[in-house]
């Protein structure tokens, strides 16, 4: 039976198991840590955290901070591969694939450590 | 002796070198025909020009798949009775994502390529045929039949997923469903065709490959059923190797 | 030959977004993507907003005074409800990848949405009374 | 030398079996099809692999011609075929009765034959009547119609022949000297004439046969018969199910993929390019058929539809041969280039091409043998994957 099949252009591996991996289990972290950050934030105290103060008290607990950058890092991980597998339905060529690829991990770079610092300087403001 | 419905059948036109457009049809039909029996009389009664794609008239062949109303369909076994109503209309257009040859007919070739391709079967041993409402009583010895494919290859599945409306290099759903009959572990060779951007992983979940499936294929079930072999299969290297 | 608006092209994306004819896995698959891109985009605006709080209390909470207007809690409130709907839907996704429910996830697919309007309706209830 | 060139009209059975015969014997050929592959009664045969049993007693020539091409399609096309064989059951004491016919007939016509008894019989085919009185196993099959013939024309199509499909023939270019020289037609998708020269034309329109051969202003006796045939949704049995009796309405009972198809009903009409389904035959296919196989009336009806025969000559619908035949215009009715096959049945499709095919080697003087039978057919999707 496998004499039948021939070869065909090598498929790209522009997504592959992997990627997928990387997407369901940021995406299985996200719906736990997006549900404590929305209680959080909604539920906690008589308003949930809205003002400043509320927010510099929060992040006092060691926990939070180091809570907080993980999930940032996962729901950046998990909101550009998500972006990049849409992007990958548009078949874009191989530099356009490269160009995403690069953009995507700037963006993904610079988001991370941008929230890194916010969270560091607020808590330091404690 | 029959009912008669008058009906409106709605008809996507286009000749080579000229842009879609509709033209209407009134007919009198018998309601418990079916949908290409409608287009196959104003071929033959009214308009000699409109182009369609059938063969068997029976659901064996694959040749007649065309958007009803919006939605795939095996135009030989869609009544006309469960599209529209007396007095109503039915449009009927090509099946999309395949380029058209004229009206409604479509070149299915793209589809054809990619299931030999897989090696996709077109006669398997009776038992490998995965029937779910296996008729009362089988004989012992059904392991030595042979028998035609589910598959038909139809096309609706092409037609009707989100994900190969943009993506023209996507094996789609009914060629993954082969390359899942064939089987992952009797042709390894398959493993780097469907665990790729091509392949399963640009399936999307909608589901609307079995939703529309004429012929008990089941495509969705078959690319996560190839989902989950490639996860045990990737992750299982993984500790192989260690 | 001139059939280039049947074959398969990026510029029909505007397919995944057209519900004609689709049944209940297609609009999940609608809905997937449309809270995909909104929740993406948020994403972003939200890092870029809370740069707010780097400014010390008086410009946060003025900002935040200006965003506790009824359709602000609104559209605040569609940013939940899209989290809760895509991540719901994506438990979905991930356990019919895994072959758990296939032949039945037309009907997780309803539960699971139950279960996100009955948050998103806690939440909302919340949001707009306190 | 350019090679000798040949137009088919119709990409049916005969069509396409010829196309790849012809290609194979060094001819330029070109096939033109009014609309897709196997469109007309092709698409629409039940799908029965014969073995011959069928016309045994009362039809042998058709009977032989049967039982070897299903031995010859067997070995050249298994991609489309499902071998599982058949019976012929006896329900009744006049089954029983014409056993003794069938069993002289078979033996006259070679085709093999197991007795089975009742007991036996139900082993084999649990579904099937408990009250079968005796059985025959026989080497039947069934096939894909639309597969068979695109693995023909995968086959020619590799050998250089060109498909035009959704190309209807409009009118015969004749020469001035009243013989043929060519084809006018009609492409569908461009709405524009065009015309093909050759140096003979293949008239392989089946039932339509009449219709091409009168543009030449000659004749075919003709005798379009359609038939209705009814599918269930259940694939009740493996092996074709035949009644052990002279031919008759309802009397096969076939599997093909998930579902049985039953047939059939013979009748005559006027107007052949759309034959309406009669509901009182599907009445008729339920009562006839669930007598082989009862459990057809808890099962759903999947489809109906027609298909016409293409009967030759005189004989009263079932009382007609079976068997093809190949007309030489020249012959028959003093006009050259143009040569009809029709007649036949789906079983027999390379044969009738052999035939179609020695006679256009002959007007022509072309000496090339016949190599059909010993070369196995490309897979029918190579069809697509070729330029016309």
């Amino acid at each position: 039976m496998s004499a039948n099949i021939q070869s065909v252009s090598t498929p790209r591996s522009g997504e592959n198991s992997w990627w997928y991996l990387l997407k369901i289990v940021t995406g299985v972290l996200l719906v736990v840590l997006l549900g404590i950050h929305l209680v959080v934030n909604h539920f906690i105290g008589q308003h949930g955290l809205l003002t400043y103060a509320d927010i510099v008290a929060y992040y006092q607990n060691p926990i939070i901070p180091i809570m907080e950058i993980c999930f940032l890092a996962v729901v950046v991980l998990h909101s550009l591969t998500g972006l990049r597998g849409i992007l990958l339905d548009l078949k874009p060529s191989r530099t356009i694939l490269q160009v995403i690829d690069t953009f995507m991990i700037i963006v993904g770079v610079a988001a991370v450590t941008y929230g890194t610092w916010l969270i560091l300087t607020i808590k330091s403001r404690g | 002796m029959s009912e008669k419905w008058n009906i409106t059948l709605k008809v996507s036109r286009q000749k080579q070198g000229e842009a879609p457009h509709f033209d209407e049809y009134k007919i009198e039909v018998n309601p418990d025909e079916y949908v290409l029996d409608a287009v196959e009389r104003v071929w033959a009664f009214i308009d000699r020009t409109v182009c369609f794609r059938h063969a068997c008239h029976h659901s064996t062949c694959g040749a007649c798949g065309m958007r009803v109303n919006d939605v795939e369909k095996l135009t030989c076994i869609t009544y006309i009775r469960d599209v529209t109503h007396d007095g109503g209309t039915i449009k009927v257009e090509p099946l999309r994502n395949f380029p058209v040859v004229s009206d409604l007919a479509v070149d299915m070739g793209s589809l054809y390529r990619r299931l030999e391709s897989v090696g996709a079967r077109s006669v398997l041993p009776v038992p490998e045929a995965e029937i779910e409402r296996s008729p009362s009583s089988w004989s012992a010895d059904d392991g030595q039949y042979i028998r035609l494919a589910d598959c038909i290859e139809c096309g609706l599945c092409i037609s009707a997923c989100p994900a190969a409306t943009t993506s023209k290099d996507y094996l789609g759903p009914a060629v993954l469903a082969g390359a899942q009959a064939n089987g992952l572990k009797r042709n390894p060779e398959l493993m780097n065709l469907v665990d790729s951007e091509d392949g399963v992983w640009r399936c999307h979940s909608a589901f609307e490959c079995t939703a529309v499936c004429p012929s008990f294929v089941d495509p969705a079930r078959r690319i996560m059923d190839l989902r989950t072999q490639i996860f045990k299969e990737r992750v299982g290297s993984l500790f192989r190797k260690a | 030959m001139d059939t280039q608006h049947n074959r398969p092209s990026p510029s029909r994306f505007w397919n995944w977004f057209n519900p004609v004819g689709r049944q209940t896995s297609g609009w999940a698959f609608m809905l997937q993507r449309v809270t995909a891109l909104g929740l993406t985009f948020y994403l972003f605006l939200h890092l870029i907003i809370l740069g707010q709080l780097a400014y010390g209390p008086q410009g946060y909470d003025s900002f935040i005074k200006l965003v506790s207007s009824p359709i602000f809690i609104a559209s605040e409130l569609l940013v939940v409800a899209a989290a809760f709907l895509h991540g719901l839907n994506g438990i979905r996704i991930i356990l019919t990848t895994f072959g758990i429910s296939v032949t039945r996830q037309k009907q997780l697919f309803y539960a699971l949405m139950v279960l996100a309007l009955i948050i998103i309706t806690v939440f909302g209830i919340r949001m707009f009374t306190v | 030398m350019s090679k000798p060139s040949v137009v088919i009209v119709g990409a049916g059975f005969t069509g396409v079996a010829t196309a790849h015969d012809l290609a194979l014997r060094g001819f330029d050929v070109t096939v033109i099809e009014r609309g897709d592959l196997c469109n007309g009664t092709s698409g629409r045969t039940h799908g029965l692999l014969h073995c011959g049993g069928r016309y045994a007693v009362k039809d042998q020539e058709s009977a032989i011609e049967c039982i070897d091409e299903n031995m010859i399609l067997r070995k050249i096309v298994p991609q489309v075929i499902e071998p599982n064989g058949g019976l012929f059951i006896a329900i009744d004491e006049g089954d029983l009765q014409y056993g003794e016919t069938f069993i002289a007939g078979c033996e006259a016509c070679h085709i093999p034959l197991e007795e089975l008894t009742p007991k036996e019989a139900l082993r084999l085919e649990p579904n099937i009547n408990p009250n079968v009185l005796t059985a025959f196993l026989v080497p039947d099959g069934t096939f894909d119609p639309l597969r068979l013939a695109l693995s023909f024309a995968a086959s020619a199509k590799a050998n250089g022949a060109k498909f035009r499909t959704y190309t209807e023939a409009k009118s015969l270019i004749m020469d001035g000297k009243g013989a043929v020289s060519g084809v006018k037609a009609l492409e569908r998708t461009t709405n524009q004439m065009v015309e093909l020269r050759a140096d003979i034309v293949v008239n392989a329109t089946g039932a339509w046969a009449g219709e091409i051969a009168e543009m030449a202003g000659a004749t075919v006796p003709i005798k379009p018969t359609p038939g209705v045939m009814v599918v269930y949704d259940q694939r009740f049995v493996q092996r074709a199910i035949n009644r052990l009796n002279k031919p008759g309405d309802g009397d096969i009972v076939l599997p093909q993929r998930r579902m049985v198809v039953v047939g059939t009903t013979s009748f005559e009409i006027d107007d052949l390019d759309y034959v309406p389904v009669i509901e009182e035959q599907v009445e008729l296919m339920l009562e006839r058929g669930s007598e082989l196989v009862p459990g057809l009336r808890n099962a759903k009806v999947r489809g109906k539809y027609t298909a016409t025969r293409p009967l030759i000559g005189a004989g009263e619908g079932r009382s007609a041969a079976r068997t093809f035949k190949c007309y030489d215009h020249k012959e028959t009715d003093n006009v050259d280039g143009l040569v009809t096959i029709t007649g036949g049945k789906a079983t027999t499709l390379r044969a009738m091409a052999e035939k179609t095919a020695d006679v256009v080697c002959e007007k022509l003087g072309v000496r090339a043998a016949c190599v059909t039978k010993d070369t196995s057919l490309l897979s029918y999707r190579q069809y697509y994957n070729m330029p016309n």
